[in-house]
């Protein structure tokens, strides 16, 4: 056991599958000498040199599609893009390349590339820097999307998804870099694609996954001092959707919050919610409520960022008046 | 399909023998294959009409696929169909392909626009204009790497000349020193609008010169032209220096099989399809006494025969199993999705 | 009253505009000499000539962002995507750009313009040419979203999508662009937002959009035959999404379906579901079903594209279920 | 704030005085500006940290500006701070705008990276590299149509010429005789990579050729230079030849308020720092005898002070008032996005 950051961890599984396979090449902006926008790769390219660590031009559609390119041609591309943000820019090499390539040549070939990114709020960064973007690539057949909340899944989610024969998108959040926590990472990884449920209770059920998990297990101490005792899940990734222990904890405890930073209209909260109505429609007490981002872009203002996604009082409040809590505001 | 002797050709030429003849033999065979995907579609046979023919620019396909070499790569635009077979494909499963039939090169799902075959390093022909195009950075990457002199090549017409990807793209080969090649074939029309009015500037070589790479533009009339410019790129590029190569001809007719060019004259067809490579090569195969028109004749007779057995071919093959449509979203091995009607099932039997 | 096409109603909108508000012009490939890939702006250049009628390179994200940057500037661009499977490369205009311009420069100016795209299966046209990708548009605050299902509201809604103050993505379908109608144009307007109720019935209610209309009339009217009547409830607009009129007739009905061509997963058949479970949860007798487009590429395959998305035939036998009609299969 | 006369100065000279002691003085106010802007970082005051100055571009800024008239448009990148304030922005609501606050140009939502200003033609700064550049495609359409000689510029750093939209942009412009012009302020880096390591072939302006524009590379050290090449290009742009301009400076700091950085040598900066045109342009006037030391002092120093009740301004302002959340997102007149709570609350009553 050792403490780390999530950032570390993240450079710790590059490492770790770069000196396992040398197939494997991280290509994106500033990856290499300058260490990554938000530091992740610093010193890999000194370990690794400029042939594994590709520094390149500001072309992210380029940078998706060489990926695409190189994954076909027997190379493992991590590909970096600096922020979310920028996937609209990457939406074809992504969506009409990457994701349907296996399936239009009939199942030839795959397309066996990482895109690493990062997203969410938490550093003042304004409306295009900001974004919670995972929502298109869940809509996306063919993509695979990981979303690590911890440190030790920040490092196991990355080597598994480094070993998947599909193209994953893997967001980080850039509000959990600097975040620490004891790891080994020597011991076993969890099984791919199954959440993981960090806390158990019989009030309610909130279902979340990357940074919203932190929001949601204060959230979950502050009501268990009143207690309610909820169960939080972490679903780690989203394709894979590991729908049943979602379901077993839901039709257990039949109130249900799913949050998500992502806007609410049509986005992650969305599918889960229509799931869980949908799968568990007996067992539910109350409707499913969504705790997302609003239906806004996010502003610079420090104040008006901070409240335009999920944070751990509001998470709280929605909470108990779920459970019909008299105190709730 | 085809008499022993000439299938021997068939198999032999491309490789061996680059004189006019084998050159000449491979368009001949681009475009009876062309003219066949056309009768597919009359005969209602095809899957949709989103059929791009490469009449008229058989010189490119054939003059830069017959440098080709096992381990190189390419990637090609919606009127690839020539390419991929210069370059080697069975043309039974190309046309099964187009028909939407399980025994195509993509079993039916991908089609006309989507045919791959990573045997023969066919990285895939793309439906949209410049999709392609980068995926040629990344095989260029690892080609570098293994060091062998593999080059990889990507294919597309004028129009992509528009799409930014393309200068990103240039950038980065010309950057890493990549041995990659970028092909535009100008037919002059994307869709129904001519070059010059949609692409600025002077030659379309010099877009590639000022990216630093290693640019010609060539007539595509003379197939040799085409392969001896191609070669001075080809070469650059298996050294190391990345390149570029324009190829001017004309596109025969409209641009997919419902269109029938009413935005040009028959005064601009007749022009344009003055520039027929396969016209040429077989003249000058006759007057330079290298072949005679009885030759050229059978030969032509027996690609005919070769390219008609794909119709039939593709009559008779399959259409891909209802249930293949969920196959191959993912690895083999990982589950498939799950279906519309088997989640209906589930929910509203309370699970 | 006349006959007249789907596409013949998009053209006399955009002439009617066009004559009426010379700031209005159409932007984009093969819109202008050619007269549009699907034939809609047939004629118009010759009208309007080429200041009006602007063939573009095939540059999809530039054609966006000049579109953006007219509507600043005064003008009313109509910007077409010839197909909506190449919104990918102009996610970043669109939902960088386009969406929030308004909001991060703290309501200075607007981005009046049109997107006109069509989008769909119906012509074996293969994976990057047959998708339903106006869930990315709906998860994007900014954007309105309209993909009018019928000959009248392909008139009204365009000619109403070319006076809103903020942008507006506008979905065709593929598949109706030789339908035809009888319409009188000069008829009042449909109130804008407002969803449009063809058919009521009392045992299940059917929520859609689109092409997706005219399957779901086909399978209510087989439906009728066996005793079972539904409600078919055209949404025309999915922002605005007119939410009171779905939830008026679920509420007295309390089992429906949401039919959409769009993948299911974290589609708009996602939004919907969890909207109406989320809203009228006491009044359902059933959970909600999605049918919508099964979560894989399209293929070129005539049999698998058919079968790729809902049919008249698919529809009626997921309501037959689920109103629990014996005979369903 | 500052004495009535200096205002008086501050308003007349860049329109009617062209003289490099005008130039100079915008030059110094840019300058002065973007040390404040770190200072408000410094105070924790900023909205963030992602602030990029554009000190050693200054020449880029004023020697363009200079020549914009009422009715021209522009866009900026994320370092467009100096580029508004020398077209005529109020230098207290820029700062506010960086700020986060509600008197800052757009209420404190978009910040450094979102400054705009209808008034003054200012379409926008943008956070996304080559996000601003095709809106003045748009913008040179609406010119050309009103035919008053308006002129569209963009203004992006030397990282968005490995943008494709970029090349797209151009060949729009080119094609359509656009009033547009392009400015690359070549700084010598995008965040930690020096140009030549992400841009290859020759001189930037040679892509502009190739694309059909009038297009010049030029020295950013003396001001006048680059006005001299932004008349001449900007010149034809007003006539319907669209022009391309590179001005060569120096990213005299790390990239945003964070870098410091280290993958550049000290003597990198020493050598980069000479090219300073704020520095060049005070020598000169002394020099020549157009100014003297203790006059500059006095200009520098009021300049100092109008630039410090920035800060103050900013300091003042208020931060925008919770509900302004939903405000903006689409016109005023149509309904605000409901919020997660309103609807949570409405959910659990039971509608
Ligand atoms: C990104 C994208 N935009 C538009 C289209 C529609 N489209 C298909 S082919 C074509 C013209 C392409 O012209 P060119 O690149 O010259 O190829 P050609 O058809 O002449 O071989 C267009 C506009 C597309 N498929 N993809
Ligand atoms: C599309 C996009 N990619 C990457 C970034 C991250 N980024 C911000 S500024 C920058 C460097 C830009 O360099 P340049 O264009 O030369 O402008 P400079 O910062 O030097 O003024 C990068 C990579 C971004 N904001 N947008
Ligand atoms: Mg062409
Ligand atoms: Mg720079």
């Amino acid at each position: 056991m050792a403490e780390m950051t999530y950032r570390d961890a993240l450079k710790q599984a590059l490492r770790d599958a770069m000196a396992e396979d040398d197939t494997v090449m991280v290509i994106g902006e500033e990856v290499g000498r300058y260490g990554g926008a938000y530091g992740v790769t610093k010193g890999l390219y000194e370990e690794f040199g400029p042939d594994r660590l590709i520094d390149t031009p500001i072309s992210e559609p380029a940078i998706v599609g060489a990926a695409v390119g190189a994954a076909m041609s027997g190379l493992r591309p991590v590909a970096e893009l600096m922020y979310v943000d920028f996937i609209g820019m990457t939406m074809d090499q992504l969506g009409n390349q990457a994701a349907k390539i296996r399936y239009m040549f009939g199942g030839q070939v795959g397309v066996p590339m990482v895109l690493r990114t990062q997203g969410g709020t938490g550093r003042s960064a304004g409306a295009q820097h900001s974004q919670s973007l995972e929502a298109y690539v869940m809509h996306t057949p063919g993509l695979r999307l990981v979303m690590p909340a911890t440190v030790s899944d920040a490092y196991h989610l990355l080597r598994q998804s480094l070993r998947q024969p599909d193209p994953v998108v893997f967001i980080e959040h850039k509000a959990l870099y600097t975040m620490k926590e004891d790891v080994d990472l020597a011991a076993p990884a969890p099984e791919w694609g199954k959440a993981r449920v960090h806390r158990t209770g019989d009030d309610l059920v909130i279902v979340t996954y990357s940074r919203q998990l932190h929001h949601a297990l204060a959230a979950a101490e502050a009501m268990a001092r009143k207690g309610v005792e909820a169960t939080v899940i972490d679903l780690r990734s989203l394709n894979p959707l590991d729908f049943d222990t979602v379901r077993a904890h839901v039709e257990r405890v039949g109130r249900v919050m799913v949050v998500s930073e992502g806007v609410m209209t049509a986005g992650v909260g969305a599918e889960l919610s229509a799931r869980i109505h949908e799968e568990c429609f007996d067992f539910l007490a109350e409707p499913v409520i969504r705790v997302c981002g609003e239906d806004i872009p996010i502003s610079v203002s420090v104040e008006l960022e901070k409240n335009s996604v999920p944070t751990a009082a509001f998470i709280q409040t929605a909470g108990e008046k779920l459970v019909g809590l008299r105190s709730a505001a | 399909m085809t008499a022993p002797i000439d299938t021997a050709v068939a198999e032999k030429v491309p490789r061996s023998n680059t004189g006019l003849l084998a050159l000449y033999r491979q368009m001949r065979r681009v475009r009876t294959f062309e003219e066949r995907v056309g009768e597919l579609f009359v005969r209602g046979q095809s899957a949709g009409s989103m059929l791009h023919l490469s009449i008229g620019e058989e010189s490119a396909a054939v003059g830069v696929a017959s440098l080709m070499r096992d381990g190189d790569t390419f990637t090609t635009h919606h009127r690839g169909h020539g390419i991929f077979l210069a370059r080697g494909a069975d043309p039974n499963r190309m046309m099964a392909e187009i028909g939407g039939k399980e025994e195509g090169y993509c079993r039916g799902k991908g089609g006309s626009m989507h045919i791959a075959d990573m045997g023969l390093g066919h990285l895939g022909a793309n439906a949209i204009v410049g999709g392609g195009i980068p995926a040629v950075v990344g095989a260029g990457l690892a080609s570098k790497r293994e060091g062998k002199g593999a080059v990889s090549i990507a294919f597309f017409g004028d129009g992509a000349m528009q799409q930014g990807i393309l200068y990103e793209s240039m950038n980065m080969a010309a950057l890493w020193d990549l041995p990659v090649i970028f092909v535009c074939i100008n037919n002059q029309y994307g869709m129904g609008t001519r070059i010059e009015q949609a692409t600025k500037g002077r030659a379309l070589h010099e877009r590639g010169l000022a990216f630093g790479l290693n640019s010609e533009t060539v007539d595509g009339l003379d197939v040799r032209d085409v392969r001896a410019a191609a070669g001075r790129i080809i070469d650059g590029a298996r050294g190391g220096t990345p390149g570029f190569l324009a190829v001017e001809c004309y596109r025969f007719f409209g641009h997919a099989r419902m269109d029938k060019s009413p935005y040009r004259t028959p005064e601009d067809e007749e022009r344009g399809r003055a520039k027929d490579p396969v016209g040429f090569a077989r003249k000058a195969l006759v007057e330079s006494g290298e072949s005679s028109e009885a030759v050229l004749d059978a030969l032509d007779a027996e690609i005919a025969r070769e390219m008609d057995a794909t119709i039939d071919f593709t009559v008779a093959a399959r259409e891909p199993a209802l249930q293949t449509m969920f196959r191959d979203v993912y690895a083999p091995g990982e589950p498939e999705p799950e279906s519309v009607a088997a989640r209906i099932d589930r929910i509203l039997a309370g699970d």
